[in-house]
């Protein structure tokens, strides 16, 4: 599709939660939508800007109930999941385009989803609607896409350090292993005793110690079996995952460089880091904080046979809200940038 | 000058191109933007690259 | 009271807590106490070192419901402030000794306590009884005291940072100030909106501004008034205060330091830290997580008039838990140090 | 000045440091700026983005010696002190303007800088020449200064906290104190003992107990003498300041609104933040991390007399760097927001 | 051998590094040992407590430098590695007992040490004679042992995750994995560029992607060929390593467990943490700073096959100075927890 | 309708000035953007704005 000309008007629902702060954050600065209505059961009334104190001074804007959203022309979902599959099917009537950030439309086998998320879909039917929000694997899809299921955070790290291995058949046979690191803010801003500062400070927590849901996803998308270990690591936000991938034979450190660098010579958002000198030599999530940069490096073993792929991105940019603008982009036509340009802190 | 100018060489280490900005003088370092290895131009026609001596950087824990 | 023979049974009343989960670390530790029971209310049947995972392996307890505790010699209690006043006199009838490590019985004035903890004192006959559980000011009061009321955490270190000039005359007229920095673990371990990690981290949170009520006991305790402000950093432990005093005339650095080292020598928990060069030449808390210290220092302006205190310590050891042992201690007649010796770790 | 056609044509001088990086990031983002050049004695020939990694991909910049540097439009300094005016004759050779972020020029009377920083000037007689870049005091003066000193981070951020007070003349007589806490970065990025991970982590250094260099830049400034200290506490970017100030008669909480909502109310890098309710009630810095706003507020002691003042930034944006491009901004006439429109983020 | 009556004399070689420092610490508790001597090259004559301002008040010591060192009961070396293994001969002569901390004598294999640390062993015929400082797989030899050489932090974590296991017979064919991860203090207290607090802080740092030094050691000591990786994260103290380990046929969680509650039944230092329930199910380190303890716990796939293997401990305790106090109660027939008795912390 | 419309009232807590999207209703409840207090509409003409009454929240170390 191509541009179109008047603001795009956009509605976040479940905007009180971080993924919805960092929408509300994007969408703000971005000069092709207004965002007209940001929803909250708990604080429909209060003031946004209570909530995400960064937008102090850049919006008047307070929370609209759920049941009082009217039409719009986009609707983006940050709401917990399970809650997006029950109440699709409404939401679909309110906007022509839909771009849901929760998990519920992430896996296109019904049944993968039940084994993952404990239960039956409660719109199987809608599955196959949905286009995954990845513009690095489904940018011509995304151009006329009106229902956008946003891939999870460790998920799209992992998938963009893997796939481009896996596209070009270099890896060799064997098991695949990520190992996911999440910040807090990946589990979300409802308080629990598991995250309340004093117990979650400086943890090394292996909440996932077999079978991260994420690994269903890198699975889904990547076509080599994964199985997926996850950590929470003292750090508010940033992802980081290490994939441990059995190599074809005889692929060394200059093949897998040149299938890096030629696969991501043209995205916005893909950095290829793998340096021998320096301090960050490989991708580090503390840098991108705020950003819409997935880094995305490697380490081949000197006597060959295997490699680490490092990928760090921001889980609630890259890893959540600004993929979903970044998805927006690619779908009404405007820059890929657009609205996506804070480039990460150093020092941070 | 007549002698064709070479605008890149290739990186020993990682295989990538490195640009120079100006012709490149015998013994000039310059920094490969892939690796970023420290590179020593060894000849300038054609110019080629070698690992720079390096003081050994520690960066183990 | 010169010492005795068998353990001394002890019990903690709310030991789900921080501050009861310190004392149970430390009288687990301490060779003359035997712990007999610790009290929850929502965790009772649960062992302890669920709660309290430093613990495993040393101790099988199990949580007891309060209102299955019984006699003991010894009661230690950690509830959150408002509890202890009201169950106060059936716990007297439980133990000959009872250490109150809330708020409730600090301030011997009701109409003080009342001013600041908005509401009447439950139980206003009582508060003379109770002996302030601070060594270094009480010590011959506490040998034989059998109820004992420990002062809050950063009460505790601008005492002891304050009470040696202010008793040695070298205090100047006018306005004594109080600014308190305090670690997440010091406002206790319930989740809530504001100590959620992705929150409370990286906090500098000035949450009482104008008066904090350990300006209250400050008052009480030194004689002068106190204006009190208080921030939460990031740290779990550790409480810092910085107190800016005018000086008596003439009074400088020499002199200051003279009142300190006399004032402190004997003491085993107060360190004078004033140092001229290195790295840790103030006192800092983080030195002392674990430890039963207060670090306390000075710096005199160079012009004269005034100077700044600083006084450290960890709020659940000197600033309460350890604080209390150290109170049995000499309650029993035990060495001073006994089960408090841990020193505090560097680096940190 | 009104605005001008082509881009300014920029240098930084110092660019491997943490001010430097930060310009350098700032001013490629800059729609009217070409940075044409960054210099460094340690680093001539690197790549910038090695040092500061998180501008890979943005710039194939490499650094300049210093003996290289040529004519530009505008120069920023952002070497360490002392460098400065003693190059500065040199340098206002090679460019019309002239942006100096170390201390070298923002203390006008020689003797006050002689006082504070150990030594004579090197270059007295240009001091006056030289105008404050904070436009909030100064941004008419700063539409056509060509030499223009940065005050220091902690110093803007007391400042922009003191000065409604004192020019509405709504402060009392008596003694203002100013307590600063900073982030690592602060010091530079030099590694010394002092700075190592291990020691300066869960730091709270009291470095300057009782005269901060800051406090001339303040006193010069509010036109009240500040008596300040200041604080290393563990976060790599931030700043916060507390002031204690005595309040002229009958001054309430009201009117110290009404003076900050005026003073600040076109400002747009100020906000007034003051909240009776919610997490976030004074300012915070973790939530201005990379954003160029000044977040000021108070709290009037309800028996009156007194308040505290409390303002926070990012020590190398609005504390540095983004204050410096604001006031070029304002001095070549454009909108000034222009390249700072990053707001912070939350959570952090 | 059996307990002796006066104390053992003993001298720490490189007292003013991280290592040195906690051995201080350690020894100064110690009821059996007088810690007579601390050597420092850079800080001869300094106070002790300078450098580890955790000692004040614990101890009037100053560094000797090491040319002035004497005789002694038992050197303990904690100085960089390559030191020790050209400095050994001269310090045998010193003291009958010699406990090398550093690197230098913990593999027996010359030609693997020259493959993993760049160049040939200076003493390859000493290496025989070192007894390796694990009580857990070595108590009896180290009974008698004179000269005991003490693994490597992330190593030791790992070989006691993995040995039980491999023990057993449990290991199936394939490939271990380890997957380290290590706070700030793990890389020594000189200051560098990467290592400096703002660079550090907060770091994910891929350090040794594909071939970390321990893992030398733990094919040494397990007897199978592992595959080690290591992280920088943000902690200074701590070490947690996760071990992904095929499993042999029908082995499950059952069958896992009980090898694990056998084998560390009796063992003082090592805990068992495998939780279904609460907030520390598997081994974190923050829990475990200034403890000797190591926390061994494992997930089993549900499906089978394999297992994730997690360890946790302090680097400089367990991981290092503790564990060499350790060697030193068994050595000398001490009881084994002697001097080593601190829990850790909750909240930390 | 004819009633002139108020579009804003007065914090009874700090004296800002709270706007009105649309012509307040008895008992509503609108937070104060200044001081972030929540108010309850207590007279519509004028409007007028009282404390709305809270649960006490905690906010103490
Ligand atoms: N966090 C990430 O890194 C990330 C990344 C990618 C995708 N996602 C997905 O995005 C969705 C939202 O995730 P999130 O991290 O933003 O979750 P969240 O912070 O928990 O927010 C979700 C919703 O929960 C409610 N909520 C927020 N704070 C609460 C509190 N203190 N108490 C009670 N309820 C509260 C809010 O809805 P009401 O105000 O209506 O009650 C909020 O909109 C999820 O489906 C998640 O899987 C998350
Ligand atoms: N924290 C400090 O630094 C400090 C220092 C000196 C004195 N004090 C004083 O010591 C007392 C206890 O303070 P604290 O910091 O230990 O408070 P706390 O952690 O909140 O514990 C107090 C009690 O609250 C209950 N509780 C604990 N966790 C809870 C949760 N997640 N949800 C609901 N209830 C929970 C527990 O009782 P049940 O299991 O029975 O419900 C616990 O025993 C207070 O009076 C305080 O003023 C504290
Ligand atoms: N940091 C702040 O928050 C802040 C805020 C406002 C103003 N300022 C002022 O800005 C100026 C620069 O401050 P800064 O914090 O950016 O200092 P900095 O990081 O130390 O940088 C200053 C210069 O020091 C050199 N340098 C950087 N890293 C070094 C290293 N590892 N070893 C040796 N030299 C190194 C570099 O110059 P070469 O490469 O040429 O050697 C660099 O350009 C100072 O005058 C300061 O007062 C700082
Ligand atoms: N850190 C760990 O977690 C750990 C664990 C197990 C084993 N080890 C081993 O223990 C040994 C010591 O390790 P470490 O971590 O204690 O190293 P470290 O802190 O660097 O100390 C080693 C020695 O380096 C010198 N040193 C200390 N600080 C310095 C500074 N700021 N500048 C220059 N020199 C300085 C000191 O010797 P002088 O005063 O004589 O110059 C010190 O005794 C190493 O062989 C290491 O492999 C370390
Ligand atoms: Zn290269
Ligand atoms: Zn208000």
């Amino acid at each position: 599709m191509t541009g179109r000309a008047g603001p795009v008007r956009a509605a976040v629902v479940g905007g009180a939660g971080y993924i919805g702060g960092e929408l509300v954050r994007l969408l703000l600065g971005h000069p092709r939508v207004e965002l007209a209505t940001v929803t909250s059961r708990r604080l429909a009334g209060r003031r946004v800007s209570t909530t995400h104190p960064n937008l102090r001074g850049l919006t008047e804007l307070t929370f609209t109930a759920p049941e009082d959203l009217g039409r719009h022309d986009v609707l983006l979902l940050a709401t917990e999941h399970g809650l997006a599959m029950g109440a699709m099917r409404g939401l679909l009537d309110l906007a022509d385009t839909v771009v849901d950030l929760s998990a519920d439309f992430r896996l296109r086998d019904p049944a993968v989803f039940a084994a993952y998320y404990g239960g039956p879909h409660a719109a199987p039917d809608l599955l196959a609607e949905f286009v995954t929000g990845l513009p690095e694997l489904h940018r011509k899809r995304l151009r006329d896409a009106d229902r956008i299921s946003v891939p999870g955070c460790m998920a799209t790290a992992a998938i963009l350090a893997l796939h481009p291995l896996a596209d070009a058949g270099l890896l060799g046979a064997g098991e695949v292993t990520v190992d996911g690191r999440t910040g807090s803010s990946g589990s979300g801003s409802a308080p629990s005793a598991a995250n309340v500062h004093a117990e979650r400070s400086g943890a090394l927590r292996v909440f996932a110690p077999t079978a991260h849901r994420h690994q269903a996803e890198i699975t889904q998308a990547v076509g080599v079996p994964a199985r997926m270990t996850a950590t929470g690591v003292e750090a508010v936000r940033g992802v980081q995952v290490l994939c441990r991938v059995p190599l074809a034979d005889g692929v060394d450190e200059a093949a897998t460089r040149a299938v890096y660098r030629r696969y991501y010579r043209d995205e916005p958002f893909v950095r290829v880091v793998a340096a021998r000198r320096g301090t960050y030599r490989l991708p580090e999530p503390k840098i991108l904080a705020g950003s819409n940069f997935c880094d995305v490096g490697f380490a081949v073993d000197p006597h060959g046979g295997w490699a680490l792929l490092v990928a760090a991105l921001d889980n609630l940019v890259k890893g959540g809200a600004g993929n979903a603008v970044q998805c927006l982009n690619v779908r009404f036509g405007w820059p890929e940038r657009l609205g996506l340009e804070f480039p990460g802190l150093h020092p941070a | 000058m007549t002698v064709q100018e070479q605008t890149t060489a290739r990186c020993p280490e990682c295989a990538a191109d490195v640009p120079f900005a100006e012709p490149p003088r015998l013994s000039e370092l310059v920094e490969c933007g892939e690796c970023q290895v420290e590179l020593e131009v060894v000849t300038v026609q054609p110019v080629t690259l070698a690992p720079a001596p390096e003081v050994e950087e520690d960066w183990g824990e």
